[in-house]
């Protein structure tokens, strides 16, 4: 990226351009979709440390630990990313930094990706931790360079708060150049990073004292932007719906909060008596209208604009026109009918065939963060939980030991979500010595999110190479008796380990080996086809799910045969292994071809 | 109204490279003097889902978003999500479709009452609103130029043909985004998809008759042998043999009548008897 | 209407089968009977027959049988080698009780042998070549005209009793030459067809004298023949009463039908004190050595079986009682004299006169053993 | 369509085969053919000779000869001449058909008459209590090869190309329809057609070679299973398992199709003649 260029650039793309211009030296985080590409889009960098973490709050720890040390950090997550790193978070705002402490945080209002909708504004005034919300991506740089400005200058963590629109929206950044800021050393000071309860009780008055001072440059500051000029109404609104009023209502007078913890309350006020009728429209929680509510200012806002999902132009035309700002809409026209698209699973995947074993055998599935959280959907519809990050070990534990499972309970994880948050749960089935089978879906990579290393891998998020975790000495080390590695595209060998597995007494282990087919590199094995003489259109193959299988023009007593796609088969073989009329055969490579 | 702020939409299937072409276009957007806005949806949608990228560009962009019903050109990469798109593009805009169908695994079975239903290919549906409309076969021209993976080249020069930015910026963006080696075939279908016709349009892709509903399964036990064969290969587990070695019939509603059974019983033991009336399958499933 | 023509044996045996009313001839070559093949695959054609040379004679016979079953005369034709060949089909064709007929051209052996000098090796190879229980029909024609005779007779006992009928006869009488009358108005045996509901039709079920009826296949009765022991419906059993049942009646068909199998030629008994015992070619040598041995005195006589099998037990016994000396003579080295003495039961003094090196017995030699058999005395 | 088991006699049944012995699937997609073409069952012939495969004659309405060992093509072979109206099927199984009853079936494929030959390789005698036959696979356990089989096997399609088999097809048991369909494709046509049917024994096979019973048997026929197979179909189609799963390369589908005068006794049938 030039140096004074005007780049094209997605709102990650802009926050890791901010970090970098800001002179940060330690990176890390976890990925989760919306915030994954902030540090894969500088990972390789050689002016700074750029890790991914095994979870949220090692990645926090780091971070406050580097920042203690005089380095500027950055640390990112996804919205429940904050839950599990909340433990640091909350006291880290006692502690304050050593050089600038930045989080960023990428919310999923419309759960594109995510297991909930929660808004992290919340944790900001739960943290009493001052919160940006950038609008665009050229605002993702700026506020970033802002926080960081803020952190140090107010002694504390500072949260930035994106949503999927602003991540992943791209928009022209002008790019600037990187602040060489050396790491200013250590300083001991026990009082302020040693949080025993008489050194805490101490530091909650200076983080209140803070708060106070945040609010006074919250007022003066440029974050508070006030536009438009058409009396009658106005707009209080932050982030990307800030966009969207302007859309619909280009001239009206809006008061766009670029940081929106702690208010400007002054300001609003102010701005509240220039109008007749004010508004807040915000996504999510009604976070700022009921803090004006609370300061005594009439405002409406959530009664037009919904709390369940994502905004948009259209949903706020509509809340406006049911307000009586906007002429009524003509109701949109109705798409023509089309089909349902979920997301499955990758043509070749290997966490598919476990998951047919799983309800071949009957067992009762707990589930937990990843690709293979889509086997809870038809065909495979075999995961029969799925809460939070590494929940999936404790959840089995529990329902084993009431007794209420009318099958084998089986905990599966990815090995990522494993090393993140699974390994406590696996001791604790082992204390308890939980009648379970925990079935570890080893891909070698963090699938989801589009492949990013772990600990597990042997890689760094910077490619040069570490020692990998061994997770079967882990489980072994942690006192599991029984455990087994297997090849996940063998159906039978798969079905006899989790069998055996699941007839040891007490926990068990099985941990599958094959790679992600699409991370780190695509793998790509000679492709399968159809004898369609052969198919008898039991469409057994589709119990699988797999993308690349699908219709073909033939039928049989009236059925659909099936054809595979060879551009997308990756020739794991399971569905060969599916087709009791061994209709399924490799396709030739061209010498073979060449031979008949 | 927005003000000056104009709008296009690009949609397609997860791993169609959606998000590629939509950079491109963005790019060449951008190398045209405007200020762009480009917004998908990465993630889980990923995965085989329908993803979609809104592009939005003016002397100064505000929402990324496209309000419905605004935008210029709807540029599609699959047929199903053409249709799923269109109540974005206004009235008189057009319509760019690959009339490749990408049929979801779960609209795949009609051997399951869940069974949907894809969409056939008829360009009438857009009469209606009144739309420009060009169906293409992207693969088909991208194959006779050599590289199938240039199908979506095909279809970003289709939809150039209904912007006016000058060619010199759409060859730059495509020159510096796509794969490196692949420039001049990715060039060669810009141009090709600028030119190309209308696609002729392919067999209706309707589905046979639906799922009739679970079939009987009759099983002649003074024949059946115990070989086991039969709930080894039944796609829905349906049978089992009892510690006794005897054949049962353990999940009878899910059978779906694909006599796999029944045709590999060496023994003539098992029948499989449809409903005796067909379950009428609800209306197909539409999205938003 | 008759015709009488210069005919080889071979030739005979081939026009006899034609005027039976055989269609089918499957064969494999080998010497002395190959001329039956090459006349049959010349005459067939004109009847809408059909000829095929195996690979064999095993398939031969079993070529014979297949065609028998979908209703067509057959039969097939060999020698020493290639009728041990055919024995496992013999067996099968008794048992599943289908209607053809073998013609075996003796040779001299064991083995390859001696394959163009005759010999009468085979006759108890014919009775009891096949494994197990069964009954044998063999006919022992002396003469092209008998060839003739014989071989429509033959195809008229394997249609009367759904049986395979074995013609016997030497490499001499296949390759001689006479004159025969040709008979065109023969009698020929059709094979009982069932009449009924075809669904409730059994094959193997006879309640008349012990012959099922048999159609042919395509004739609109779906039925199953079987090598195995099976039961009337014809279907494979294990049973051990329904086993017996079955060998008992294929046993019997012929056994009661004993008198209407058999022929047995005498010559000039009625007086005689030494008779000969002869069948085929060595029958009309021994026919001569009576008449010579009777212009000489010596009162002598013959009895020739025409039927070999089922063995003319009681006529040899009566011939017994009456003569001092019988004289059996045959080209081999001792095979139905053991059949003879088991008849004669000690009432006369049997002679044997056996030979086995390829060459023929002369009425003169037969003569001679008259005379030094007590035929000398007065 | 006609259910298939009206063609059984079905007072026979339950048939004497062991439990998971594919034969009877193939039996049942041999009689889905004979439907399929709408066979008179009055003038079908079927004939076989001796083992576990020949016994399936027994089982079905039709005009059935339960022959001698190795001998059924000789009989089909005289049915036929005789009586050219009938559509003759001969069953028999691998050693049958390619030890003692190589030689007729060889001579029946030379000669071009017009029967189908299906011969069902269980690559091991299984009546006679799973000894090793012509097609046990080099290295495989029989009751007369306990340390596994010396002898190299047969490769029944090759040798039936060879012997002039105007159609040569091969076929695994455990595809049902590709099965009918190559079998009334066979049937239909003209001349002498041979269908190698690829079945398993698990009794004996199964048991003495560790694959498993009959549902693992049908796998394995796939890994038997490794050629590459000319058109069925005029689209063309070839067939491949991954090497490391193919022990043994055996073509399947249509190998052979070839128009050729058809032997009819003393005459012979042109190939364009009705």
């Amino acid at each position: 990226m030039q140096v004074g260029s005007r780049s094209l650039l997605s709102g990650n793309e802009a926050i890791a351009r901010g970090a970098v211009e800001a002179g940060v030296l330690v990176a890390v985080g976890y990925p989760g979709t919306p915030s994954t590409e902030i540090l894969e889009s500088i990972a390789d960098r050689v002016d700074m440390e750029v890790r991914w973490s095994p979870n949220e709050k090692v990645a926090l720890d780091v971070a406050l630990g580097a920042s203690l040390g005089g380095a500027r950090a950055l640390v990112t997550m996804k919205h429940v990313g904050l839950n599990v790193a909340s433990d640091t978070y909350m006291t880290a705002a006692y502690t304050g930094v050593g050089a600038g402490l930045v989080i960023v945080v990428a919310d999923d209002p419309g759960m594109h990706s995510s297991q909930n909708e929660q808004d992290t504004r919340a944790y900001a005034r739960m943290g009493g931790v001052p919160l940006l919300e950038p609008s665009d991506a050229s605002e993702a740089k700026e506020y970033t360079a802002i926080a960081f400005a803020i952190s140090e200058e107010f002694d504390t963590p500072v949260l930035v708060r994106t949503t999927t629109r602003v991540s992943h929206n791209r928009g022209v950044v002008e790019v600037g150049s990187r602040a060489d800021r050396p790491a200013t050393g250590f300083v001991r000071d026990p009082a302020k990073y040693v949080m025993i309860p008489g050194h805490a009780r101490a530091r909650r008055p200076v983080l209140l004292e803070r708060l106070e001072r945040l609010t006074d440059y919250v007022e003066a500051s440029p974050l508070t932007i006030e536009s438009g000029d058409d009396a009658g109404f106005g707009v209080v609104t932050s982030g990307i719906a800030h966009h969207y009023v302007r859309e619909v209502l280009p001239d009206a007078r809006i008061l766009k909060l670029g940081m929106s913890y702690p208010l400007p309350m002054n300001r609003i006020r102010a701005f509240s008596e220039s109008v007749d009728r004010l508004f807040v429209v915000e996504e999510l929680d009604p976070h700022v209208e009921d803090a004006i509510l609370a300061a005594g200012i009439a405002v409406e806002g959530g009664t037009f604009f919904s709390r369940v999902g994502e905004l948009s132009p259209d949903a706020v035309r509509g809340g406006f026109a049911t307000a009586g700002i906007l002429p009524a809409q003509p109701s949109a026209e109705a798409a023509p009918p089309t089909v349902a698209r979920p997301p499955v699973l990758c043509p070749g995947c290997s966490h598919a065939p476990p998951f047919l074993v799983l309800k071949r055998i009957g067992a009762v599935v707990t589930g937990d963060i990843g690709c293979y959280t889509l086997a809870a959907l038809e065909p495979l519809a075999a995961m029969d939980t799925c809460v939070a990050m590494g929940s999936s070990i404790g959840m089995a534990v529990g329902l084993a030991a009431s007794g209420g499972a009318e099958g084998p309970v089986v905990a599966t994880i990815g090995d990522s979500t494993f090393l993140h948050g699974g390994i406590p749960g696996l001791a604790d089935a082992v204390y308890s010595q939980a009648n379970i089978t925990v079935l570890i879906l080893d891909n070698g990579t963090v699938a989801m999110t589009g492949g990013q290393e772990h600990p597990g891998t042997g890689v760094t998020l910077q490619g040069s190479d570490t020692t990998p975790v061994n997770l079967m000495a882990l489980c072994e080390a942690l006192g599991v008796r029984d455990v087994r590695v297997v090849d996940p595209y063998d159906l039978a060998a798969t079905y006899t380990a989790l069998e055996s597995a699941i007839a040891h007494v007490g926990p068990s282990v099985v941990i599958t080996n094959r790679p992600c087919v699409e991370a780190p590199t695509k793998i790509r094995d000679r492709p399968f086809q159809v004898i369609s003489e052969a198919c008898t259109a039991c469409q057994g193959c589709m119990t699988l799910g797999c993308p690349s299988i699908v219709w073909s023009e033939e039928t049989y007593e009236g059925r659909r045969k099936v054809v595979i796609d060879p551009v997308t088969c990756t020739g794991c073989t399971v569905c060969v292994q599916l087709c009791p009329p061994l209709a399924i055969v490799a396709v030739p490579d061209r010498e073979d071809a060449a031979s008949v | 109204m927005s003000s000056s702020s104009r709008g296009l939409l690009l949609a397609g299937v997860g791993g169609q490279g959606v998000v590629l072409a939509s950079m491109i276009v963005a790019d060449a957007l951008l190398r045209a003097g405007h200020d762009v806005k480009q917004s998908e949806v990465h993630g889980m949608a990923q995965r085989g889902g329908s993803v979609f990228s809104h592009i939005r560009w003016g002397s100064k962009v505000d929402s990324p978003l496209v309000p419905l019903g605004s935008a210029e050109v709807l540029a599609a990469f699959e047929w199903a999500e053409a249709l799923r798109w269109v109540p974005y593009v206004q009235e008189g805009g057009a319509v760019v479709a690959d009339i490749r169908t990408i049929v979801p695994p779960g609209a795949c079975s009609d051997r399951r009452s869940w069974s949907t239903r894809y969409p056939d290919v008829d360009a009438q549906v857009f009469d209606c609103r009144h739309l420009k409309t060009r169906l293409i076969d992207a693969t088909a021209t991208a194959t006779e130029l050599g590289n199938v993976r240039a199908a979506n080249s095909v279809i970003l020069g289709s939809l150039a043909a209904f912007l006016d930015i000058d060619l010199l910026h759409w060859e730059a963006a495509i020159e510096g985004l796509v794969p490196r080696g692949t420039e001049e075939v990715n060039l060669a279908a810009f141009r090709a998809g600028r030119e190309v016709a209308d696609a002729r349009l392919p067999r209706l892709a309707s589905a046979p008759e639906g799922f009739s509903g679970p079939h009987e399964i009759d099983i002649r036990h003074e024949w059946c042998k115990g070989c086991d064969i039969c709930s080894r290969v039944c796609p829905e587990y349906c049978l089992e043999l009892d510690v006794d070695g005897k054949l049962a019939v353990v999940n009878a509603k899910a059978c779906t009548g694909c006599r796999l059974c029944e045709l590999l019983c060496p023994d003539f033991a098992i029948e499989i008897h449809p409903p005796p009336a067909p379950v009428v399958l609800g209306a197909p499933v539409l999205s938003r | 209407m008759s015709e009488t023509r210069l005919v080889q044996g071979n030739e005979a045996c081939a026009l006899g089968a034609l005027a039976a009313g055989c269609r089918f001839y499957g064969g494999y070559p080998i010497t002395p009977s190959s001329e039956i093949a090459e006349h049959m695959v010349r005459l067939l054609p004109g009847v809408d027959g059909v000829f095929v040379q195996m690979e064999d004679e095993i398939a031969s016979l079993a070529a014979v049988i297949g065609a028998s079953l979908a209703g067509s005369k057959a039969m097939t034709a060999t020698s020493g080698p290639g009728f041990s060949l055919m024995q496992e089909h013999i067996g099968f064709a008794t048992m599943a009780e289908v209607p053809c007929v073998v013609v075996d051209v003796m040779r001299g052996g064991p083995s390859t042998g001696l394959p163009t000098s005759p010999s009468q090796g085979d006759v108890m190879q014919a009775r009891w070549g096949t494994h197990g229980d069964h009954p044998a029909i063999v006919l022992a024609p002396s003469s092209v005209g008998e060839v003739f005779d014989l071989t429509i007779r033959a195809f008229n006992l394997a249609e009367r009793f759904r049986t395979p009928v074995i013609i016997i006869y030497d490499e001499i009488i296949g390759h001689t030459r006479e004159s025969v009358v040709l008979s065109e108005s023969v009698e020929v045996e059709s094979r009982l067809s069932p009449n009924g509901d075809p669904a409730a039709f059994w094959p193997k079920l006879a309640p008349g004298d012990g012959v099922p009826p048999l159609p042919a296949f395509g004739d609109g009765y779906r039925f199953h023949v079987t090598g195995l022991t099976h039961d009337e419906r014809g279907f494979p059993t294990t049973d051990s009463a329904e086993a017996g049942a079955l060998i008992t009646r294929i046993h019997r068909k012929v056994e009661v039908h004993r008198e209407e199998i058999s022929e047995v030629e005498t010559f000039m008994l009625d007086d005689a004190e030494i008779a000969i015992f002869a069948y085929g070619i060595v029958g009309r040598s021994a026919r001569e050595a009576v008449q010579r041995a009777r212009s000489a005195g010596v009162k002598a006589g013959l009895i020739r079986p025409v039927t070999l099998w089922p063995f003319p037990y009681s006529s040899v016994a009566e011939v017994a009682s009456q003569v001092d000396t019988l004289i059996v003579s045959e080209m081999n080295l001792g095979q139905l004299i053991g059949e003879v003495e088991r008849a004669a039961a000690g009432r006369a003094e049997i002679v044997g006169h056996l030979r086995a090196d390829g060459e023929p017995i002369t009425p003169t030699e037969l003569l001679d053993v008259v005379m030094s058999s007590g035929g000398s005395r007065p | 369509m006609t259910d298939v088991k009206s063609y059984l006699r079905d007072w026979t049944m339950p048939h004497v085969l062991c439990p998971g012995c594919a034969h009877g699937i193939v039996l049942r997609a041999f009689l889905e053919a004979v439907d399929q073409l709408q066979l008179d069952r009055d003038k079908l012939a079927m004939v076989a000779g001796i083992g576990c495969s020949s016994r399936l004659v027994g089982y079905v309405d039709f005009c059935t000869l339960h022959g001698t060992h190795g001998r059924a093509p000789a009989f089909a072979t005289g049915l036929k001449l005789a009586r050219p109206e009938l559509n003759v099927v001969v069953v028999t199984g691998d050693g049958d058909g390619l030890a003692i009853g190589g030689n007729h079936l060889i001579h029946a494929a030379r000669r071009n008459i017009d029967i189908t030959v299906l011969l069902l390789n269980n690559a091991i005698y299984g009546m006679t209590g799973g000894q090793a036959a012509p097609t046990t696979p080099e290295g495989a356990v029989a009751s007369t090869t306990p340390a596994g089989n010396t002898e190299p096997s047969f490769d029944a399609c090759k040798l039936l190309i060879g012997a002039g088999a105007s159609y040569v097809a091969r076929v695994l048991a455990a595809t049902p329809i590709e099965m009918t369909k190559v079998m009334a494709d066979g049937m239909s046509h003209r001349g002498f057609s041979f269908i190698e049917v690829l079945s398993d024994c698990p009794e004996y096979y199964g048991r003495y070679n560790n694959v498993g019973g009959g549902a693992e048997m049908l796998t394995w026929l796939a890994r038997r299973d490794a050629g590459v197979a000319g058109p069925l179909s005029s689209k063309g189609f070839v067939k491949h398992v991954p090497s490391s799963a193919t022990p043994a390369g055996m073509m399947t589908g249509v190998l052979k199709r070839e128009a050729r005068p058809v032997f009819a006794g003393v005459r012979r049938i042109e190939p364009d003649e009705s």
